[in-house]
C-alpha cells in the first residue's frame, strides 16, 4: 500500500461533476471568498489554461503570499506553499531552482505582487526565472478589509483613502515588461478565453511569464465605489475593456479608466534555472544534484 | 450586575453593527458600563458572527461573555453553536423565520429559558422594505423585551451609528422592532 | 442537465448575467445561509457552451455532458487569438 | 583522504556546507559574512549544487525555504543587519518545520553600527527575533575547526528537528584563520521520508505532513513526489490545512513546535566543563571569548585558584541542566560575552531555580569589537576570591 | 472641552496621537491594528497632519523616522510580521536617538499564524527583535482609555528620550469598544531644542547633535533649521561623525543610550499594585489578561485568600523594583500572559537576586487567542493556598 | 551668539581654494573613497549642479543608504540622513512630507537603490514624490568588497560570480520611467558637463527625479574585469557611451556594450506632497502643520 | 596657479588623463601614504577650464582665479543640452 | 613556546597576504599551531592595515597579539601606531625607504628592541621589477630574521597563495627577502 494521495491522470475521469472539483480539496470548499470573488473565477480558468497546456498536474506546485488571492493555492490537490506577504516569489524561485522539473505557478495579488513584493516582482522577471506568476489584480487589499493598493485608480476610494486615492497606479503588465519578463499579459476575469490560452503560454513560456487579471473585489473594491454587486463590477470591466492594439491607436483621453487588455511580451531569453543548471554542467560535468537532504553519500 | 448579551448570525445580516449600537446606547446614552466585542476576520466572512456586549453599573474587568443572560440568534447556525452556553433563566430572543423552533424545544424547556420571537426579518423587508435593516429591528426589539438599553438612547445610539441620510428607514426599522411584543 | 450545488453557491448572480442564453433566473429559494440561489429555468436554451461553469467562482455548477450534442462556442475549439471583449 | 586548509572561519562554514550536503545556498552580501557567500559561489557549481545571489535577505531566506522544499539541504549567511530582515521568514520556517541553516555572523549594532567588528549582540535576536513563540536552535563555534563542525552538525540538526538551525558566530572567528581537518567522511543525518517514518503509512492511516511521529518531528515529503502537501505559515492542522480561528489547532500546534525542541534539549545541548569539579568560580561562555577565558582560567590555576568554565556550543535551547549544576556546586559564576549582557539572562534566570545558596552571578559583558583580554577576566576571577 | 466616545481601542490610539500632536502617519495596513491606519487616513488631513500608506512595513518605518527628523511627532501601526520586518529600522532608530512611536496590536505568531486572534507572543521580540544592545521602552494599555492614555504617553517618552517607544498592545484591547473621553487638554513633552538645553551653546561650546546633557538625552535639532546634522546608524561621535572601528566610540555610544534607559527606570516604569501589602500569592500582568486577573483576585479575597496583583503598563524597561519587592514579600508568583511564558523570563531573572527564602514562580501562558478566564486563575492562585 | 552653524551664502565667498570645498566637512577628508573613485566626481558634479539650479544650501538635506556612494552624503555640510541599506527613499519620503520646504536629494548606489531597495525606488517614481534621486551606478558593490549587482554587465566578474555574471542586468533608467518618475536620465562620470545640467533640472523638477551615474569602482569593477586604472575606467565610459537620440537609431547588435546616456523622462504630474498639502487644505483649510514635535498645544 | 593638496591627493591620474592641455604629469613624488602625486608641470598650457578640478575625485586640486583671463570652455557658460561625448 | 607576530602597513601593500602565507607556512607545512587575524573594512582602505599571526607550540586560546615578540613595519604610519605594544628584547623588521628611523632610536635602544633593516620595496622595484611584491620579499626577510618560519616551508605557502602563473615572480621576490641580512 503507497500512502501517496496519487491524483495523475484525474482530469481524465469523466463524472458528473464540475469539471474543476476533482483539481480541489473538496474538504475544504465552500471556499473562504466572497460571492462573486474573482477568485473563483480564476482558479476555473487557471485549470482551463492548465490542461490546455498539458501540464501534468503531479508536477505542478503552486506558491503564494498572502492575500485572499493568494488563499488559492491551498485549494488545489497539489503541493503549495502559502508563505509569507509579498514574498511568494523568492520562495518560488527556490523551490524551481532546487527541482527544476517542478512546474511552478505563483498566485498573487496586487498588494502581495506589487506593493510589499515589488522589488521581488522585478527581479524575478531581470532573472528571467521559468514560472508563471498570476496576479489577481482587484485594485486594493481585499483580505486586510478594503486599504488601497499599488494599482487602485486615481480617485478610487479604500478605508486608507477615505478622500480618494491621489498616487498614480502601477501599469503592473508594463512595468513587469521593462524588468525583463518573457511573457507578459492582462486580461480580465470576463475574458475568461482569451485568459486561459495566455496562461497556456504563460506556463509553457521556458522564463519568467507574468499574466494580470484584473478582477473583482465586489466587497471592498465594489462598495466603496459604487460597483454594488458582483455582476456590476465584471459589467464594468466589460465596458472598460480595450485591446491593447486598438488601444494602441487611442489617444490618452481617450485611455482614462480603460483596461487595456491582450499581450504585452512573448519573447524569450536564456532562464535562471538554465543559467544554474549550465553552470554545474561547466564546472563539474553533472547536472544539478538534487535532493540531497536525502541522501547521506555525496559523489566527491 | 453584570448583564452579558450574545448577538450571532450570520455574516451580512449586520450583527456586529447592532452589538455595537447596543453598547453605545448603554455606555454613552445610558450611562452604563459597557463593552463590546466582536470575532474578526475572513473566516467570519460569510460564516457564523457574533458580537459580545458586556453591560454593568460596576467595572468590568473581564470583558468576555461567559454564559449568556441574553442570546440573541438571527441565524439558525448560530443559535445551535451558541445556545448551549447560555445561563438557565436566560433570556433568547430569535427570528423564528431563519430558525427551526423544534431543535431547541427541549433545551429551552430545561434550562428553563425565556423564548422571545422577533420576526425581524420579516418586518425589515415587508415593513421597511430594506431586508439589511433585520438587525436595526433586532435592536428595538431588544430594547423593548430586555430592558438593558433604554427606547431613547438607543434611538440616539442608531442615529450616532447610520449612515447619513438612512437615519429616517433606520428609526423606523427600530420602532418597527420596538413595537413587536416579544411574543 | 444543469446542477447547481447549494451548499457551495453564495448567490452572486454570475452565472445568471454570464449566459448568453438566459438559461438562469434568480429564485426565491434561500440555502442555509440565507442565499437566494439561481435557478437554470430555461434549460432547453442551453447550447452547452459551459461559460457558466467556467464563470461560476465557487464551482457550484455542473453542465452536465450528456447534452454534449449541442453546438459549443466556448469549448476548446478557437484558435483566434486576443479576442477582445 | 582527509584535507588539511589554513582558511578562515567562513570559509570552513562553507565547506563544512558542502561536506553536509548542502547544495542550495541564496544570500546577499553583508560584512562579516560575505566570504561564506563568495566561497560558496565557487564551490557549489564544482558540486552540482546552486548557487543564488538574491535582491535582498528577505529573498534568501524566502530561496531557501523554498529549495528545502524540493528536497535540497538549504542554506543562507547574513549579519545583524540583515538577520533582522530575516526574522519574519524565520518565523515562517518554525511554523512550516522547514530544515535550514542560517549563519550569522555578528559585528556592532544595533542598526549599521561597526560593521567590521566582531559582536555577540545578537544572541538573544536568535532567541526571540521573530513574532510569536518559538524555540530556536544556535550553535556558537570558538574556533575555526569548529565552524567547520558545528556546519555539518547544524544541517543535522536541522534536518532531525525539522527546524532552522542558526549558527551564531561572531566576526572574530568568521575572519580568524587557522588550520582546518575536513575529513573524508562526516556524519549525516538524512532528512526522513514517509516512508522511512516509524509509522506505517497506509489508506486507514495516511502519511498526514503535519502530524508528529512519537518524538515530534513529521517525516517530511518533498514537493513533486506526489504527496500533495498543503504549506502554509497559518495556524494549520495535521493535514497542513489553516485552521486560524481555532484557539485548540494553534496550541496543539505551537506547543508541539516548541516541544519537539525541549524535550529533546538534553540530546541538542552541548557543553563542554573543564576543571569544575572542584570550582568556587566558573566562568561561561561561547564563541571566541571561550579563548580567553580558556586562558584566563589556565592562569588562574597556575595560581592555585579554584576556577573552572564552561563552554557553551549550543547557546540556544539554554543548557540549563549544565548551569544549574555549576550554580549548585559554585560560589561565582562569571559569564563573559561580547555584549551589554544577553546570555547572562538566561544564567540569572536558572539562579532562581537554585535552592538554598546561590551564586553570585558577574557579568563581564564588553563592547566595541575587542576581544576580552584574558587579563581582564583573570582579575575578575579575582576579586571572587578576594 | 472633553468628548466622550464609544470606540474600538484602535479608534482610542488613533484619537490619542492627534491629540498628543502627532502629525505624521506611515504604515501598511495589517490585520489587527489597520483601525489605527484608517481612523488616522481620516483624522490626519483634518488636522494639517500627513497619512501615508507606504508600500510595506520597513517603508512605513523609514518615513516615519524621516518625518521625526523634518520635526513632527511622527507614529505607525503593525502587527507580528509587520513589526519583524521593521526591526533593522528599529535599530536605526534606537542608534541615531529618533523619536517614533510604534503601535504594535499582537496576534497570534509564528509567521503569519493566527492574524485575527489576540496574543501578546511580541513581547520579548519588543525586547530583543533588533540586533545588537539597546534598551526599549514599551507600554500594554488594558483598557480602551488606557490605549488612549498610554498613546499620549508613549509621544511623551519618545520625545523625552529620543527614542522609538512601543506599544505593545494585544487584539482584545484593540478591537474591544468601550466609552472613553478625551480630555481637554493632555500633557505634552515637546522635543528639546538645542536653545532650550541647560547647556549653553555657543561659539566655544557648540551644539553637538549627539552629545547628552546631564540625563543622558541630547537635545534635538531639525533638518532645515542650520545645524547640520549629520545623522548616521554607524557608531558615530558626539559630532554625529562615523567612528565604527573605534571601541570607545561604540563603547561611549551604546552605553550611553542604554543608560539613558536604565537611569530613568524608575520615572518611566508604572505599575499598579492592588491589594499586595499583605498578599501571599501575587498576580503579575499586563494588557488585556489584566482584567482577567482584576476579577480573579477580586474572586479569591471574597473567598478570604490573601491575594494581590500587580499591573504592569510599562514591560519594559521592566519594573525591576516592584518585581523584586513582591519577590520579597510573597509566597507565590503567578505571571499570567498570553503566550508560552515571555515576561515571565524577566520575573524568574529577578527572583534570582532575591536573598533568602523566595517565592514560587508560576507562569499561566496561554495561546490560541482565548483571553485567560478568571477561574482559570482563580484555580491557580488556590493551588498555592492547598 | 547663536550656535547654528550658519553657512548660507557660503558659494559666493571667493577663496584660493577649491571651489568645491566649502561644501565638505573638511575635519573628515580625505574620504574613505579609493583612489580614482567616481564617488568623489560625482560629488563635485552634484554641487556644480546644485549651484546653477540655484538651490538654498541651507535647505539642502541629504539622505542615502549604505555603501560607498551612499557615504556622500556624510561628507556635505548640511544636514545629511546616512540610513540603513536600501530604505534612502522611505526616509527622504517621510522627511520631504514632513518639511516640503526641504530639498531632498538622495545617494544611492546600484546595489541600495536597485537590488535591496528596488521597490521603494519604483514605488518613489510611482508616487512622484518630490525628491532627486541619484544613484551611483558602478555595477558592482563597492562597499562589501566587489560582488555583483543587479546592474553588473553579464559576463562580468565579481567576487559571488566567479564564473561571471549570467543574469540580465537591470536597465535603470528605463525601470524608474515605466515605474513613473517625472525626470529620469543617465550620464557618466566623464559627462561632468550634461551630468551638472542633468542634475540642476532633477534639483528643478516638481517631482521624483532619478539621475543615474555610471560610475567608476576601479578596486573592484576595475580590476575584476581588466580595467586596471581608474583612467582606464573612465576611458572605457568615453569609449561607449552612445547618445540617447543616437541610440535610438542603432539596432540591438550595435548597443551591445554601450551606455546609452541622456534624457529619458522628462514631463510633469502632481507630486505627493503637494497631494498631501492639497488633501489638508481641502479638509481643515490648513497647509502643512509642520514641526508638531516642537509644539505643546495644537490649534483644535 | 594650479595647487594640489598632497594630503588629499590618492594619485588617481585622472587630473593627468582629463586635461586636454596636458598639462600635468606624474611625479616621482611619493606623499606620505606611498603616492606619486601629479605635477602641474605645463601650467602655461593651462586654459582654466576648470576640468580638472571637477573630476578630481579628492578635491585635491584648485584652479585658481587669479588666471581668469584666459578662456573658459567648461564655466557655466554652455548651453548646449545633451552633448554626447 | 607563543610568538606573537605583527605585520602593519598601509592598504595596498599586500600585508595581510603577508600574515596568511605566514601562517599557512607554519601551520600547514611547519607544523606549529598557528592564528591569524586581520582588521577590516572601509576604514582600512588606504589607511593603517595590519595583521597578527600567533604561533605556538601548544595550543592557542587568546588569539590576538597582545604584545608583539615580532613587529614587521612596512610603513612609517604603521610603525609608530604600533611600536609601543612591543616586548622589551622584541625584534623589529623594519623597510627603512619607508621610514623615518630617527624617531624610534629611543625607544628601540630603552626597549633592547633587535632592529633589523630590510629594503623590501627597493629590492622588490629593483631586482624583480615590481614594486607589490615586497610583501613576498619581506616574508623572505622574516623567515630569515626570524626563523618562526622555515625556508622551505615558506615557500611552499607562498606556491599555494599566489595567482596561478606568477609563481616564479614571487619564488624570486622571497628568495630575496631571504637572502638578506637584515641589518
Ligand atoms: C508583512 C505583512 N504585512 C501586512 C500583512 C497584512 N496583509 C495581509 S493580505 C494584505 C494585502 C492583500 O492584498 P492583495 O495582495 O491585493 O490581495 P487580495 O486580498 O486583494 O487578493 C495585507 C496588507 C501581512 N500579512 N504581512
Ligand atoms: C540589510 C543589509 N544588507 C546588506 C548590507 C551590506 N551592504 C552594505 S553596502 C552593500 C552594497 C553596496 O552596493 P552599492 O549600493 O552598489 O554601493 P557601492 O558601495 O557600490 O557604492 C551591501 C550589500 C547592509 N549594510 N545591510
Ligand atoms: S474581500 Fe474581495 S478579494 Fe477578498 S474574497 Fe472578498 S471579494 Fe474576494
Ligand atoms: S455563479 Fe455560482 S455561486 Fe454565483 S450564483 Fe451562480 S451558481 Fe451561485
Ligand atoms: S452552458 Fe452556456 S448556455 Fe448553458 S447555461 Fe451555461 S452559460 Fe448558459
Ligand atoms: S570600493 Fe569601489 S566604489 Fe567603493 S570607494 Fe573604492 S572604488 Fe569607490
Ligand atoms: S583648468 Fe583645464 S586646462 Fe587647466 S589644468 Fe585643469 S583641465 Fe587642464
Ligand atoms: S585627480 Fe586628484 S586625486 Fe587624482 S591624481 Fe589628480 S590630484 Fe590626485
Ligand atoms: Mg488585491
Ligand atoms: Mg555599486
Amino acid at each position: 500500500m503507497t500512502e501517496k494521495n496519487v491524483n495523475s491522470n484525474n482530469k481524465n475521469i469523466q463524472t458528473n461533476e464540475n469539471p474543476f472539483m476533482k483539481y480541489l480539496r473538496k474538504d475544504r470548499l465552500p471556499n473562504i471568498f466572497c460571492a462573486g470573488c474573482g477568485n473563483g473565477i480564476v482558479m476555473n480558468i487557471f485549470f482551463k489554461g492548465m490542461e490546455s497546456a498539458d501540464i501534468d498536474f503531479d508536477t505542478l506546485a503552486l506558491v503564494s503570499g498572502i492575500g485572499c488571492s493568494s488563499r488559492i493555492p491551498g485549494y488545489v490537490k497539489c503541493d503549495s506553499l502559502h508563505t509569507t506577504h509579498g514574498r511568494a516569489i523568492t520562495f518560488a524561485t527556490g523551490l524551481k531552482v532546487g527541482n527544476p522539473d517542478l512546474n511552478v505557478v505563483v498566485f498573487t495579488g496586487d498588494g502581495d505582487a506589487a506593493s510589499i513584493g515589488g522589488n521581488h516582482l522585478i527581479h524575478g522577471a531581470r532573472k528571467n526565472i521559468n514560472i508563471t506568476v498570476i496576479c489577481v489584480n482587484n485594485n486594493i487589499y481585499g483580505m486586510t478589509g478594503g486599504q488601497i493598493s499599488p494599482t487602485s485608480p486615481k480617485g478610487s476610494f479604500g478605508t486608507t483613502a477615505p478622500y480618494g486615492a491621489r498616487d498614480k497606479p502601477f501599469n503592473l503588465a508594463e512595468l513587469v515588461s521593462t524588468a525583463g519578463a518573457t511573457y507578459v499579459s492582462r486580461w480580465t476575469t470576463v475574458h475568461p478565453l482569451q485568459l486561459s490560452k495566455s496562461i497556456k503560454k504563460a506556463l509553457l513560456n521556458p522564463g519568467f511569464s507574468f499574466v494580470e487579471i484584473v478582477s473583482q473585489c465586489p466587497t471592498y473594491f465594489g462598495r466603496k465605489n459604487k460597483l454594488r454587486t458582483p455582476v456590476d463590477m465584471i459589467n464594468a470591466f466589460k465596458e472598460n475593456s480595450a485591446n491593447i492594439r486598438k488601444a494602441a491607436k487611442m489617444d490618452e483621453e481617450e485611455l482614462v479608466g480603460k483596461i487595456v487588455v491582450g499581450e504585452y511580451v512573448n519573447n524569450s531569453r536564456k532562464e535562471l534555472t538554465e543559467n544554474v543548471r549550465d553552470l554545474s554542467v561547466e564546472q563539474c560535468c553533472r547536472n544539478l544534484a538534487i535532493k540531497s537532504a536525502y541522501q547521506d553519500k555525496f559523489e566527491d | 450586575m453584570r448583564t452579558e448579551l450574545r448577538i450571532a448570525g450570520f455574516g451580512g445580516q449586520g450583527v456586529i453593527l447592532a452589538g455595537i449600537i447596543v453598547g453605545k446606547a448603554a455606555s454613552l446614552f445610558d450611562g452604563i458600563n459597557t463593552v463590546q466585542t466582536q470575532s474578526y476576520g475572513p473566516e467570519t466572512r460569510g460564516g457564523a458572527s457574533k458580537t459580545e456586549v458586556v453591560l454593568c453599573d460596576d467595572e468590568i474587568h473581564y470583558p468576555k461573555v461567559i454564559s449568556p443572560d441574553i442570546l440573541v440568534a438571527m441565524s439558525h447556525e448560530a443559535l445551535i453553536a451558541y445556545i448551549s452556553d447560555m445561563k438557565d433563566g436566560g433570556t433568547l430572543i430569535i427570528d423564528p423565520d431563519m430558525i427551526n423552533e423544534s431543535e431547541i424545544a427541549d433545551f429551552v424547556k430545561k434550562h428553563n429559558i425565556k423564548l422571545h420571537r422577533a420576526k425581524v426579518t420579516k418586518t425589515a423587508e415587508n415593513e421597511i422594505g430594506l431586508r439589511i435593516v433585520a438587525n436595526i429591528v433586532m435592536i428595538g426589539a431588544i430594547s423593548k423585551i430586555t430592558q438593558v438599553i433604554s427606547h431613547d438612547a438607543t434611538k440616539e445610539a442608531i442615529l450616532d451609528s447610520v449612515p447619513p441620510g438612512t437615519e429616517k428607514k433606520n428609526i423606523q426599522a427600530f420602532e418597527a422592532g420596538y413595537a413587536m411584543d416579544g411574543n | 442537465m444543469i446542477k447547481i450545488k447549494s451548499d457551495l453557491c453564495k448567490g452572486c448572480d454570475i452565472c445568471i448575467e454570464s449566459c448568453s442564453k438566459n438559461v438562469y433566473t434568480k429564485s426565491s429559494k434561500e440555502n442555509k445561509k440565507g442565499v437566494y440561489l439561481p435557478c437554470p429555468d430555461n434549460q432547453e436554451n442551453c447550447n452547452n457552451c459551459h461559460l457558466c461553469e467556467l464563470m461560476c467562482p465557487d464551482q457550484a455548477i455542473t453542465v452536465e455532458k450528456d447534452e454534449s450534442n449541442k453546438k459549443s462556442n466556448v469549448g476548446d475549439g478557437s484558435d483566434k487569438e486576443d479576442v477582445e471583449e | 583522504m582527509s584535507e588539511e586548509l589554513f582558511v578562515q572561519g567562513n570559509e570552513a562554514c562553507a565547506h563544512g556546507a558542502i561536506k553536509a550536503g548542502c547544495r542550495f545556498f541564496a544570500g546577499y552580501p553583508i560584512t562579516p559574512s560575505t566570504e561564506v557567500a563568495e566561497d560558496l559561489a565557487g564551490l557549489l557549481p564544482k558540486h552540482g549544487g546552486s548557487f543564488l545571489q538574491m535582491e535582498d535577505e528577505i529573498g534568501a531566506i524566502g530561496a531557501i525555504i523554498g529549495a528545502s522544499w524540493s528536497g535540497l539541504k538549504a542554506m543562507t549567511s547574513t549579519s545583524g543587519p540583515g538577520f533582522s530582515l530575516m526574522q519574519e521568514n524565520i518565523g515562517y520556517a518554525h511554523i512550516t518545520e522547514t530544515p535550514l541553516v542560517i549563519v550569522d555572523v555578528q559585528r556592532g549594532g544595533p542598526s549599521t553600527g561597526q560593521p567590521t567588528m566582531p559582536s555577540q549582540g545578537d544572541m538573544m535576536q536568535v532567541r526571540w527575533g521573530s513574532h510569536g513563540d518559538y524555540e530556536p536552535i544556535a550553535l556558537s563555534p570558538s574556533s575555526v575547526q569548529e565552524f567547520f563542525d558545528f556546519t555539518v552538525k547544524a544541517f543535522n540538526l536541522a534536518e532531525k528537528y525539522r527546524i532552522p538551525v542558526i549558527l551564531a558566530v561572531d566576526e572574530v572567528i568568521g575572519h580568524m584563520r587557522e588550520k582546518i581537518t575536513i575529513p573524508d567522511n562526516v556524519d549525516i543525518i538524512k532528512r526522513m521520508m514517509p516512508k522511512e517514518s516509524s509509522d506505517q503509512f497506509n489508506m486507514d492511516n495516511p502519511y498526514l505532513p503535519f502530524k508528529s511521529d512519537e518524538n515530534g518531528t513529521p517525516p517530511m515529503a518533498t514537493f513533486g513526489d506526489g504527496y500533495n502537501i498543503p504549506v502554509t505559515g497559518l495556524t494549520h492542522n495535521e493535514k497542513g490545512y489553516p485552521d486560524s480561528s481555532d484557539p485548540k489547532a494553534h496550541e496543539n500546534l505551537i506547543t508541539r513546535l516548541c516541544n519537539k525542541i525541549l524535550n529533546n534539549r538534553e540530546e541538542i545541548v552541548s557543553t563542554h566543563e573543564s576543571f569544575c569539579d572542584d570550582a568556587d568560580t566558573i566562568v561561561i561562555s561561547y564563541g571566541a571569548p571561550v579563548r580567553s577565558v580558556f586562558t584566563a582560567v589556565e592562569l588562574a590555576r597556575k595560581e592555585g585558584l579554584k576556577v573552572g568554565s564552561i563552554k557553551i556550543d549550543t547557546p540556544w535551547p539554554f543548557p540549563e541542566t549544565q548551569i544549574f549544576k555549576a550554580a549548585e556546586s559554585a560560589k561565582n559564576l562569571i559569564v563573559v560575552e561580547m555584549n551589554l549582557g544577553q546570555m547572562v539572562h538566561e544564567v540569572e534566570r536558572i539562579i532562581g531555580m537554585v535552592d538554598g545558596n546561590k551564586p553570585n552571578v558577574h557579568l563581564i559583558g564588553k563592547i566595541g569589537g575587542e576581544l576580552h583580554k584574558p587579563d581582564e577576566i583573570l582579575s575578575k576571577i579575582k576579586e571572587g576570591f578576594s
